[in-house]
């Protein structure tokens, strides 16, 4: 991730890069940084632990024939009334472990959060770099539509795209086409920060020699637009990338919980926490709190690494 | 644009401070309408029973008991019956209460655009006698007919014709839309829909009021956690429904009580019956299964309703054997057993129906139509994959739920049926179990499309036989007949819970009805 | 400038026209209102009637053309569920949410202004590390949550504030305000806090950065060898520079307010039109729906609007002539 | 500690710490200022010149303190005091003016607001007096109708306009030193010529100390009485303005002299800079062996006829409503083969966007680009394509003309990659050999462009411009942004591509004495029009025109400057 703020995405370095890397002021004002470094690390921790679900979970959440019914509202590390099973952090309404619940979880929620920011940011970076480089009316239609866009709640853009989606999807890819709602409404909803960003650049950097002698050359303005100027803008892009995931994060966490999320035979931690915060009164407090606290953890690490990133990657502030 | 508008708006009114009997409560939804005949949805017609009296009502027990009509007979041999009104009833408005009343609010609430007209069905005609005393004749003997009746409200004929509300007009709406002239217990004072709705009691009502209430404030509140928020803070002072896991802990708390009971809705199992493949999961395009009534059975015996009561219920409901609960005229007694939890036998009778192996389909179920729906259909897709065959789950929320079922775009089903009108047995059997029929309007919520030739030729006798003996012999055979081919799995009665702080003492009537009038502040 | 204007409010329309048509076409999957309107007793042939006195049965082009001829004139129909104009109802619960809107607003403008300020003078001091790790937490739940933990702690276990709506409230004519009671205060400030959260957050964040861009400025530099205090540079001379590129970002940010005031509102069951639009949704009130869309993107595109032409009157440069040269 | 001085500096270190260790900026600098004095500070850049006026100021950046020596204004030390003390120093005793007028001033605040807030802070006077006294500033420093000027903002005064304002607030509080730092780099000749004579008139009448920091030798000899000249922080000479130019001693101010381009005389070659190892090996004549010989066509290489440019000033909604201004007027010129052509004017005149309109980056809006009798504007992509192989560009900013995120082998390869003009397996070879020949060395191909400096990069652009091997090269301001010393390297090499690739040129330039050196025929740009060509030897001798004899005129003397080491022509 930190090679593109230190070297050339267009062209892999040959050789020493890793020691340029790891020579390089990015890298020092990392190490310097505690914060960085305890959000990277967690943030690691919590992705790897989410990929690697299968192997540590106790149990498959999602395949509902190993679901006990009787199992359901056990407390953790009690063993159940019936059953006699005990577990970590107890289970929910339906008998799940919670422990194994949230890693599947957090697969999903990771899954959706980065499909979408990858979507939005494709999007964002495509329709920033045209209208910031050829401006006109391009670039005023494009604006508006992001003013459409930033009109639209990401709630009613996931519910018209899950209508349509419902329209046409044969009825048997029903349950993962909800996943696919979800990045596409969040990715939706997102792309306008980023064409907003490339556009700034763009404006700056097409104006900048560098172009001049590449349209010089008979360069052709996708070329230039992907080959020379897009390297330029990365670097913002990163920041919004990241502090965009951990929003994308949390906006599923909101959209489920106003009815428009995964589906809760597949729940992902947005999920859990809708399912949980019903039992808030009830005194289940682990169906919510574990889920909660691991998307804090997840959220604020990612946004925490957003935010020195943001100062790193400025090159004013070194 | 908005200035133009602005006149209409009604001005809220200043809310007062609270005193001793002021009342506030908070329910799921709010009435959609003031109208008693343009709805006829639970949430309406419980609330305006606070406002309006009927003919009949119910009382605590669900018996019918004289209201507006202080006696009544069958005339003949079951031509039709015959209501002795009350005498010295006025309106909220002052006007007095007479049988031209009755009739204009016949001809109301039978008009094409009232929703509750199919209450007046058996009905031929009207006959006003004299100023207290009108006739209703039936095309049939009807011995449920004044209990079926029991929610249907008197409106003033001058009042509502006066501000040219004679026709309900739900799409549109119009003067009683918003604004109320019953001869009920409470007054309305104030109506901002969706946001509040104040009541006052009618000094003047003719039966003497059992309530200490000063002034009650209605605030619908969707999200359960907020409203379950509001009752422990003391906010409000009265809650229904209670999220079932919260009522434990409630209990619990000091300052609130909670108030349990069983509803009148079966929550049930539908299938398709007359579908010739599956539609979804993995099987789908396959010959549909379900039409196998060993299939049907594997699944009864598949679900462990037990532990369904014992853990998303809590202990707090009951399972169900037919299509009404107990508390219900013309339950079925007879056939009160239900299939018991038993996977082998339930893996034994899918070998012999030739899946050995299990099959794939799809469960539809609603989100946000009973409480816990969502989860129940969870455990139970659980269950029956336990048995091996696995539902692919399908929730969504209601306003998408019904048009898929119409479409018959299901497998398998998850129903909630509340008896409304009669309050009888008959009343889901006509809905749910008689084969669908236009004309005859029957079977108009039998998705799947059961049918069964003998319940068809059974259900009109039932509904005219005026001897409760004979009528219940023919209710438990039919009740047998749907059992034994397991045209649904009823699964369990819901339980009412309601929630209150600890200085209210109210009634809970089974229909989920809340009546202010019983209700004291100490 | 006013070809400038002209030209803003030209494509405003066209944004309006969009929204219109998208907000239109997404409603036929919403769901079928019809059930919701109809009882358990409906038959066939009341589901049909209905239906095509609902213009349902139109093709949708048709209902659109409908919909925007009656929209133009302020008409948006009757609503699905209480039968009653829909401009009548949103009328009714728009101060609500605007007031919401506008305390939550001022609370993240104040607040994230302060902090940022603070935050950007103070570069590297713990405190300013704190507060920016810190105010990471509130953006790192969603709204909901907060909420309701909100709602729980000081409405339940504190009994300090009320747990859901809007407390007493006074009239001006169609206008009704909680300002003027004690309990239409109190019932703000948790809704308030929760809407709010995020968008400081980001206020703050955004206003340190383009501070700490403006201290590296030339004339901050000189602004110091002329050997004016640190206050003075500070405040009078680095803030107002700040603010520039801060307003635009904030005029989104009222849009976005609005916006999400459906979740606060759907928590605290707040009288606003981000609640009515919600039960809409569950009721597959089209007409309601509609509305709120169209009044969400003129209130939007207003604010654009408002926000372009502050920026011409805040910045001098921009005075001269508003749509730059070459 | 003789307090007649205005400021005593001796030994002054000043260091920035950095994470490679302590970098020290200024080393055991030594100099006084009496009043009535103009000391010029003079150095490439990294001479620590800026670095001493800001030690003085109290404003080093980040983490930069003084790290030994003193300061001493008007005997009293200042080094050392807190923020508060030297906060009440400056702007009130000791003023400073920067570079870059465009910057200097906040743009939200009017000229007089910026003026009475300083003058209040320092001098007790009420709101009116204050204006009152800032329209006299005005008034001093010679802005017309100061009344209704003062109540303007910054971006309604020209540049010129806008250091006089910058000069009245740092004059607000009768400061006894001004330390102004290059503060007519970023003007016309005309206006630096204005600027500096403002300053010496302030410095005779008020006895004020001035210390003028700048890299150009040209107004150090014009302006200055003393003269201190810096190399790598550490001061090197010392001395009279005459005695230090005219007869230098140190090595360094011998090589930095002699690297001065004179307006006087045209010089062979400039003489290669060789203090501190800084010589660099170039060998461009080794290039000339395998260069295409082209045929000259016996006619021009390039004829520009009638060029018109026009930019769209103020838009409108409706076509009446914008405004446009004429950039280029109706400019007609040719260029033969083998020679170097100038286009000299001042900013706004032009030159560069000719340049660009011959090179094909701006549509023309009237005239026509002929290149070896074939017509290249509006042609069709085939006599596009060869055009664009037969020309190359150099630009004036050496950082903004390099791709920051390429590689530098993949910057100089991609012209000759997407014009073809190189089999691929050859490139690689290609672009190493060009690197050696500009004198980079090949290892600089797998570098990136921020590991170099400025003249490095602008030797990187030239490594590009070469890879096609073109006929015709434009050279955009090459020089303008490099020290002196390196601009002379520069102009060395392109004097050779001229001479060993018979590289023909277009040369645009505002620096008149660097146009004598390079150019065989000028041109003269005022407001987009020509207003006289001319051989450039005839042009230096005798102008024909009232404009080109004021430029002329107006650059500045060099007559100090000893000429030990030039070969003339």
């Amino acid at each position: 991730m930190a090679d593109l703020s230190t070297s050339a995405p267009t062209k892999p370095g040959r050789k020493g890069r890793w020691a340029r890397f790891a020579d390089s002021d990015f890298f020092y004002s990392f190490k310097r940084s505690p914060v960085a470094v305890v959000s990277f690390t967690v943030t690691m921790l919590l992705v790897l632990s989410a990929v690697f679900a299968p192997l540590i979970a106790p149990t498959n959440p999602f395949d509902p024939a190993s679901l006990n019914l009787m199992n359901g509202f056990t407390p953790p590390m009690e063993p159940n009334a019936f059953t006699q099973e005990s577990f970590l952090m107890g289970t929910d309404d339906q008998g799940r472990d919670v422990f194994s619940t949230i890693l599947y979880g957090m697969r999903i929620s990771l899954f959706v959060g980065a499909a979408a920011v990858l979507f939005a940011m494709v999007l964002g970076i495509f329709l920033g770099l045209v209208s910031g480089y050829f401006g006109g009316w391009t670039e005023t239609i494009i604006m508006r539509i992001a003013d459409v866009q930033l009109t639209f709640p990401s709630i009613l853009v996931a519910m018209l795209i899950f209508g349509i989606a419902k329209g046409f999807t044969p009825v048997e890819y029903r349950d993962q086409m909800a996943i696919w709602v979800l990045i596409i409404a969040i990715g939706l909803s997102d792309w306008v920060q980023f064409a907003r960003v490339v556009r700034g650049t763009t404006l700056v950097e097409k104006n900048k020699d560098y172009v001049a002698a590449a349209r010089l050359i008979g360069r052709s303005p996708w070329a230039i637009m992907i080959k020379h100027i897009l390297p330029n803008a990365l670097s913002p892009v990163l920041v919004i990338a990241t502090i965009s995931l951990a929003l994308a994060i949390i906006a599923e966490a909101t959209l489920s919980f106003l009815g428009v999320g995964a589906p809760p035979t597949q729940p992902s931690l947005g999920t859990l926490i809708r399912i949980g915060q019903g039992f808030l009164f009830s005194g289940e407090w682990w169906i919510l709190f574990f889920p909660a606290c691991t998307l804090l953890a997840l959220a604020l690490s990612v946004n925490l690494l957003g935010d020195w990133l943001r100062d790193a990657l400025n090159p004013r502030l070194k | 644009m908005l200035h133009r508008t602005s006149a209409l708006v009604l001005t809220a009114v200043l809310a007062t401070p609270a005193m001793a009997e002021e009342f506030q409560w908070a329910g799921r939804t709010d009435p959609q309408t003031m109208d008693p005949h343009a709805v006829s949805s639970a949430p309406v017609l419980g609330f305006l029973n606070n406002v309006y009296d009927g003919l009949v009502r119910m009382s605590k027990d669900m018996k019918v008991e004289p209201s507006l009509a202080e006696s009544w007979e069958p005339i003949g041999d079951g031509e039709g019956w015959r209501f002795t009104l009350r005498q010295g009833v006025t309106f909220h408005d002052g006007a007095a209460f007479d049988a031209d009343d009755v009739l204009f609010s016949y001809e109301r609430a039978s008009d094409e655009s009232a929703d509750v007209r199919s209450w007046f069905s058996p009905v031929t005609e009207v006959k006003v006698v004299d100023d207290f005393t009108i006739e209703f004749y039936t095309n049939a003997p009807n011995p449920l007919f004044p209990a079926s009746i029991a929610n249907w409200m008197i409106m003033d004929r001058g009042w509502t014709e006066a501000n040219n509300a004679a026709r309900p007009d739900k799409e549109n709406g119009n003067f009683a839309t918003l604004n109320v002239n019953g001869t009920g217990a409470f007054k309305l004072e104030d109506r901002q829909p969706g946001l509040t709705t104040t009541l006052v009691p009618n000094e003047n009502w003719w039966d003497e009021a059992e309530h200490n209430i000063t002034r009650a404030t209605f605030t619908p509140i969707q999200n359960p956690a907020t409203a379950v928020a509001a009752l422990l803070s003391g906010d409000v002072d009265f809650v229904e429904p209670v999220p079932i896991q919260d009522a434990a802990r409630l209990e619990a708390s000091d300052g609130v009580n909670i108030i349990r009971g069983i509803e009148t809705r079966t929550i049930m199992l539908g299938f398709a019956h007359e579908a010739d493949t599956l539609k979804y999961g993995a099987n789908a395009g396959d010959p549909n299964p379900f039409k196998d009534v060993r299939v049907r059975e594997a699944v009864a015996k598949a679900i462990n309703v037990d532990a369904i009561l014992q853990t998303i219920w809590r202990g707090s409901a009951e399972a169900a054997s037919q299509l009404v609960t107990p508390a219900l005229s013309g339950y079925s007694a007879a056939n009160a057993a239900r299939p018991s939890y038993d996977p082998d036998a339930a893996k034994a009778l899918l070998a012999d129906a030739g899946y050995p192996d299990g099959f794939g389909f799809g469960l539809k179920c609603p989100n946000d139509r009973y409480p816990n729906d969502e989860s129940v259909c969870q455990a139970i897709t659980g269950m029956l994959a336990q048995v091996g065959i696995s539902a692919e789950l399908d929730a969504m929320p209601v306003s998408n739920y019904w048009p898929e079922l119409r479409a018959d775009n299901f497998d398998m089903y998850l129903l909630g049926w509340s008896p409304g009108g009669s309050l009888d047995h008959e009343h889901p059997l006509r809905f749910l179990a008689s084969t669908p029929n236009e004309e005859k309007r029957l079977g108009s919520w039998n998705f799947g499309g059961y049918s069964n030739a003998r319940l068809d030729e059974l259900l009109p006798s039932i509904l005219s036989e005026i001897d409760p003996a004979a009528r219940q012999a023919m209710i438990d055979e039919v009740t047998a007949l749907y059992q034994s081919e397991h045209a649904y799995v009823p699964l369990y009665t819901q339980p009412l819970v309601w929630g209150t702080r600890d200085n209210i003492e109210l009634t809970q009537r089974p229909d989920n009805f809340f009546i202010l009038r019983w209700v004291t502040v100490n | 400038m006013l070809s400038f204007i002209i030209r803003r409010l030209g494509q405003s329309l066209l944004v309006l026209l969009v929204t219109g048509l998208i907000a239109f076409s997404m409603f036929r999957f919403i769901g079928d209102p019809i059930d919701n309107m109809l009882g358990q007793e409906r038959t066939i042939e009341d589901v049909e009637r209905l239906r095509t006195q609902l213009g349902l049965d139109q093709p949708f082009p048709v209902q659109y053309y409908r919909f925007l001829e009656n929209a133009v004139q302020g008409n948006f129909g009757v609503s699905y569920r209480q039968g009653r104009p829909v401009s009548e109802i949103l009328l009714e619960r728009a101060p609500a949410t605007l007031e919401l809107a506008a305390v939550s607003g001022l609370f993240a403008l104040g607040l994230g202004i302060a902090l940022g300020v603070f935050t950007a003078i103070r570069r590297n001091g713990i405190a300013s590390n704190f507060i920016m790790s810190a105010s990471l937490i509130g953006v790192s739940l969603p709204t909901f949550l907060i909420g309701i933990l909100l709602i729980y702690l000081f409405g339940v276990q504190l009994r300090w504030l009320p747990t859901f709506g809007r407390g007493d409230v006074v009239d001006f004519g169609w206008w009704s305000t909680g300002f003027l009671t004690e309990s239409g205060l109190k019932s703000l400030i948790l809704p308030a806090i929760t809407l709010g959260l995020y968008q400081m957050t980001l206020i703050m964040r955004l206003v340190r950065s383009e501070m700490l861009e403006v201290l590296r400025q030339d004339y901050i530099r000189f602004a110091r060898a002329r050997g004016l205090k640190d206050r003075v540079v500070n405040f009078r001379h680095a803030l107002k520079n700040t603010l520039i590129p801060v307003i635009t970002v904030m005029g989104l940010q009222i849009g976005g307010i609005i916006a999400f005031a459906i979740v606060t509102e759907t928590v605290f069951n707040w009288p606003g039109v981000g609640l009515l639009f919600i039960n809409a949704i569950q009721f597959v009130d089209i007409p309601v729906m509609a509305a709120y869309l169209m009044l969400i993107s003129v209130m939007f595109v207003g604010i654009n609007l408002i926000v372009d032409i502050l920026y011409v009157f805040v910045d001098p440069r921009l005075r001269v002539d508003s749509a730059g040269g070459h | 500690m003789m307090s007649d001085q205005l400021l005593d500096i001796e030994d002054l270190s000043v260091t920035f710490p950095t994470r490679r260790g302590a970098f020290i900026a200024v080393r055991d600098a030594t100099l006084s200022l009496s009043p009535g004095e103009i000391h010029g500070l003079v150095g490439e850049s990294g001479a620590g010149k800026s670095t001493i006026g800001a030690a003085v100021m109290g404003l080093l950046e980040g983490a930069g303190h003084i790290s030994g020596g003193t300061v001493h204004f008007r005997g009293d030390a200042i080094s050392g005091r807190d923020r508060a003390a030297m906060q009440a120093l400056r702007g009130k005793k000791i003023s400073m003016i920067f570079q870059d007028p465009l910057t200097s001033l906040n743009p939200l605040f009017t000229v007089g607001a910026q003026l009475v807030e300083t003058i209040t802070e320092h001098l007790d006077l009420s709101e009116a007096d204050a204006r009152k006294r800032a329209c006299d500033l005005l008034d001093r420093v010679g802005i017309p109708d100061p009344d209704t000027r003062i109540d303007q903002y910054p971006h309604q005064f020209s540049g010129g306009m806008r250091q006089r304002v910058v000069i009245a607030l740092a004059l607000c509080s009768e400061p006894d030193v001004i330390i102004a730092d290059e503060p007519t780099t970023a003007l016309d000749v005309s206006i630096q010529k204005q600027i500096l004579d403002l300053i010496r008139s302030l410095v005779d009448e008020k006895q004020v100390g001035v210390i003028l920091i700048t890299h150009d030798m040209g107004v150090i000899a014009e302006t200055t009485d003393t003269v201190t000249v810096m190399y790598m922080g550490e001061v090197v000479e010392r001395g009279s303005t005459a005695k230090v130019l005219g007869r230098p001693e140190h090595e360094y101010t011998k090589s930095l002299i002699a690297a001065v381009p004179r307006p006087d005389r045209k010089v062979e070659r400039f003489p290669q800079i060789s203090y501190g190892g800084r010589e660099t090996r170039f060998a461009i004549e080794e290039l000339a062996r395998d260069w295409p010989k082209t045929e000259a066509p016996d006619g021009p290489l390039v004829e520009a006829r009638n060029l018109k440019k026009t930019f769209l000033a103020r838009g409108g909604l409706l076509p009446s409503m914008r405004k446009y201004f004429t950039a280029v007027d109706d400019v007609s010129f040719d260029i033969r083969p083998g020679e170097v052509f100038g286009l000299v004017g001042e900013s706004g005149s032009g030159k560069s966007t000719i340049a660009r309109m011959i090179a094909g980056l701006y549509p023309l809006d009237g005239g026509e680009v002929i290149f070896d009798g074939k017509r290249v504007s509006g042609a069709d992509a085939a006599t596009l394509e060869d055009f664009r192989r037969q020309i190359q560009m150099i630009f004036q900013d050496p950082f903004s003309s390099l791709n920051p995120r390429h590689r530098v082998d993949a910057i100089v390869a991609e012209p000759a990659l997407h014009l073809g003009v190189i089999p691929k397996n050859e490139v690689d070879d290609r672009v190493r050999d060009l690197l050696e020949k500009v004198g980079l060395g090949a290892d600089a191909a797998v570098k990136y462009p921020h590991e170099f400096s400025g003249g490095q990069r602008q030797r990187i652009s030239i490594a590009r411009a070469l890879a096609t091997q073109p006929r015709f090269l434009i050279c955009d301001e090459p020089t303008s942004a490099l020290d002196v010393s390196i601009q002379a390297q520069i102009l060395n090499i392109l004097k050779d591509l001229q001479e060993f690739l018979g590289l023909t040129m277009l040369f645009i330039s505002h620096d008149l004495p660097v146009v004598r050196q390079m150019c065989d025929r000028v041109g003269v740009l005022k407001d987009g029009r020509l207003v006289e060509l001319q051989a450039t030897e005839v042009l230096f001798a005798d102008p024909q025109q009232s404009y080109t004899r004021e430029l002329l005129r107006l650059m500045p003397k060099t007559d100090l400057l000893s000429t030990d080491g030039l070969q003339a022509v």
